[in-house]
């Protein structure tokens, strides 16, 4: 039975509205899963806790612009040399946004506790100096070591409900292959209840079934496969196209006010089909292959 | 020679950029025997890296935190710690082996860090200035640098060397330093070395023994002692001389050049 | 700097007469490091603890049958369709080897929690009512769990003090590329504060370059590299050679009763170099390739 | 027909062998919504999914753990669950992964097992014979039977129907079954469905959902209900009527034969 829908389907059977947890993969200014978030933000997802994975970008920042998200879950939000998030600091700056603050170490174990059934994970000694685990006391708690009976910290376990996550190609059973890095994208997938799998491309299970252990997702975790090839823009997609700096500048000099995020929003994703968008933004003469890196 | 060292057009030597050389001063913080770690937008650490390679340390090993290619080739360096050309490296790992080893502790010597907030015992802030529930600057998080409490050796840059971001305490407690200084230090009994280095446009800074506080180490050619105290929000420690920090040789710059032909740090 | 050493060199220098904890790589039938555990022997080093990945087979049950291990941390020891373990056996049944009864998720999350220097493993609900943990109160305790108040099952975290793996090739920095299946070989070099790697072939680095994210072992983890084309077997070697089951027959008949296993390990081990034994065991006609593996 | 089912020589229909015929058997407890996993020697569990997968249920996804492959193709089966041709799969990943998502517990539904002891109540045990501290036979160990607890439904299978397998309690719980009946499998409270079936080379037995002891379902061709019950140690439930067990059809005896062209089940 084929996984393989559109983009308006995917979205409109996997992510409910307000969902408890919705992780989105990808890292910082790439492998953004871009396509899947703006079809969220038209079916106007509301979004109870954002997940990203360490750094989010414009897959976080997009969907708070949009008002859709109470809560979120991160260790970071922002466009990296680029600059800060220019919604997420203003949600949160107002007070409109909750944060749970996180780090890199609690994101990942969390990850891999909730893809384990694990109960929680121990972090590594030193960790607990930091003000992460006091600010968010939902997420971290001390534990006694039994082995040791010294205390340290616990993080709670991850468990997205829904996961958003790009990857080069899959099949349309759900077998995916990232392409170049993995980010946290494999954990997320591995962690969460619903994968929603954005590809630039679906290929015959013969052309999964080639790559090499470590580097594929396997399709008993997928849900739902949207093919559409450039959706990462403006973010980039290794091995297919790069970041499109000039268009994330535009929306960082326009989401800069609340009202110029507005009018992103309304221009560049609800005024306008996810093919619109495309052709207009992202040509296919932008794109590039590095099929060595898949 | 001018006095300054904070864009292309002023920099000492010839046509040095701040950029080129602070990435000379912190390769020269390398040694032969290092695994470095670094993360978000680090293009200043991957030429470091990769000079110190090609220089002093050819079995350094450096990943590219994000993208985690193990000694990227970089020609040219990127300003994206995720981009697809880090992966023209050696070999690379998934990110969450990075994140596994950096709690190790012991396999990665030396961690990259910077902050918005950096404060006088080296501790790091990037998640906001202001009081954390309702804070007047939101930044993007603390990604990685809680495990500053783990590593050997903290190396900290900045582009920004001035008082908003040199604090003499940091707002929110993301990447340890050396806490409060020796006593919480001590109590801590952290696994990590602390902080050994900061470097900026200005000058090249280290901690002083007794207090754990930062203490100036040298100044970059044209600027002076006064420059940095000014810019800095703390009290520094400044030692009877100061010298200046060596040009860089013109092998070292050539090949910062070669290795940033994008010119990434030609800006700064 | 080259890692690259003789196989002698290679245990001399990097497994400790009295080693603490020793882990062997590969599993079942296939990966073992054979030539390293070859050389082990006839070096003669003790090994305190030894560590399986979560099935053990002749990397284990040679060291036992030589006389060389004083406890084992193990899930499995056997020769799966071949047949139990006979040193394992009669060492166990004789009470002259100690037990660290383990299961393969402590195993796993064990080695994961060495490799994140995580205090130790909470493991899933559930695992706690198998008597694996009550046979083993050293590596598994009980814990509160701080978020929700419960008991739950915790592993100590497994730190190696040398791990010898196979992997298929690496260059001479370390940086190696696992053929084939991971099993825990990844996982346990993660782990180890010693990495000894035995290849089928040492490549240029620019040859490790080429694989993809997630199928290789970085060489800052590796101390030492022993290239030994044919070196796994009897066991088979991932894209290289199968497991030689006749010969693994004869060590069964053989190690069935104690002077027998004696006699295997004089004929086979330490009356004989590695390169001898290679030439007469498992000629380079034994072997094939399997490029796509790798 | 003879009275067996233990031999190539003597089974039912066309030459059935015992192997062939479990294989069916298993193959025909499992769904189209199924995600098997399965462990050490298991070609028989192998088999039973591909035939499953290649006739009633296309979307069944089964891993054969160790190498992990995903739904591995299977021509032909092979008896090492870690041999390299089971990547010649749909895909494959890291054991590690498979660990992990043992213990998620809502991904793999079926989880096949077996063991040296599998007593009245499905529990299993591959650990030893005798007491733990000084057993009379040592087996290999426990490998990821303790996750039983958390899969939907167990299959047991085992080539040895005697009361030596077949005891009314194992001497070590490495494999959890129904504990010690009802009282202490809802004590327990286990995130699990518990043991679903149980195949043998003379009969297939579920579990009486009032005892949870096991419970004679079908016998195999040829095989009498006396001839199970002394083959088994413990008092197993014999409901009035047992039937046979249905002859495997000429479909899924070819497919069967195609899958295990090797002819692993051929010599059982």
């Amino acid at each position: 039975m084929s996984k393989v829908l559109s983009l308006h389907d995917a979205v409109e059977r996997h992510v409910p509205d307000g969902v408890g947890l919705l992780a989105v993969g990808g890292m910082h200014l790439q492998n953004n899963p871009m396509a899947l978030v703006r079809e969220a933000v038209r079916q106007q997802r509301r979004i109870r806790r954002l997940l990203t994975s360490p750094c989010g970008a414009l897959n976080a920042d997009l969907l708070i612009a949009a008002g859709l998200v109470d809560e979120i879950a991160t260790s970071y939000v922002g466009f990296e040399h680029l600059g800060l998030a220019p919604a997420f600091r203003r949600a949160v700056e107002s007070g409109s946004l909750r944060v749970l603050e996180c780090d890199e170490a609690y994101i990942t174990h969390g990850l891999g506790a909730g893809a384990g059934g694990l109960p929680f994970a121990a972090l590594p000694v030193g960790l607990e100096v930091s003000d992460v685990c006091r600010a968010n006391p939902e997420s971290y708690r001390l534990v006694e070591d039994p082995f040791t009976g010294t205390q340290v910290l616990a993080g709670a376990p991850l468990r997205p409900d829904v996961a958003l996550v790009h990857a080069s190609e899959a099949d349309v059973a759900g077998n995916a292959v990232l392409g170049g890095a993995h980010f946290l994208d494999r954990v997320m997938a591995l962690a969460a209840r619903t994968v929603v799998l954005q590809v630039e491309r679906v290929v015959p299970t013969e052309q999964i079934s080639r790559h090499p252990v470590g580097t594929t997702i396997p399709g008993f975790l997928v849900h739902a496969v949207v093919e559409i090839p450039g959706g990462c823009h403006p973010t980039a997609s290794h091995g297919h196209y790069r970041t499109d700096e000039e268009h994330l500048r535009r929306y960082l000099s326009l989401a800069a006010s609340a009202d110029g995020a507005q009018a992103y929003v309304d221009d560049y994703v609800r005024g306008t089909t996810e093919a619109e968008y495309l052709r207009a933004q992202h040509p296919a003469e932008a794109r590039h292959a590095r099929e060595e890196l898949r | 020679m001018s006095a300054a060292g904070r864009g292309a057009s002023d920099a000492p030597g010839a046509g040095v950029t701040s950029g080129e050389l602070m990435a000379v001063e912190l390769a020269r913080q390398l040694r032969d025997d290092d695994v470095a770690v670094m993360g978000t937008a680090s293009a200043l650490p991957q030429v470091a890296c990769r000079l110190a390679k090609e220089t002093h340390a050819p079995d350094l090993w450096f990943v590219a935190g994000g993208t985690c290619g193990v000694n990227p080739h970089l020609a040219p360096a990127v300003a994206s710690c995720c981009d697809e050309d880090l992966l023209r490296a050696d070999t690379a790992v998934p990110l969450s082996d990075v994140v596994l080893l950096e709690g190790r502790g012991d396999v990665f010597t030396v961690f990259f860090s910077g902050g918005l907030q950096i404060d006088a015992h080296g501790n790091c802030n990037l998640v906001c200035v202001g009081d954390w529930g309702r804070p007047s600057l939101r930044g993007p998080g603390t990604v990685g640098l809680p495990f500053l409490a783990r590593v050997g050796r903290v190396l900290i840059y900045t582009m920004s060397h001035n008082p908003r971001t040199f604090v003499e305490r940091v707002d929110f407690l993301g990447g340890p330093g050396f806490l409060d200084g020796p006593a919480s230090w001590e109590a801590a009994g952290l696994p990590g070395g602390g902080p050994a280095a900061v470097v900026t446009p200005l000058c090249t800074m280290g901690f002083d023994p007794q207090t754990l506080r930062m203490r100036l180490e040298t100044v970059h050619r044209g600027v002076t002692v006064e420059q940095v105290v000014d810019a800095t929000g703390f009290e520094l420690v400044v030692p009877a001389a100061v010298p200046v920090t060596p040009d860089p040789t013109e092998e070292e710059l050539t090949m910062v050049r070669r290795i940033d032909s994008g010119g990434l740090l030609k800006g700064h």
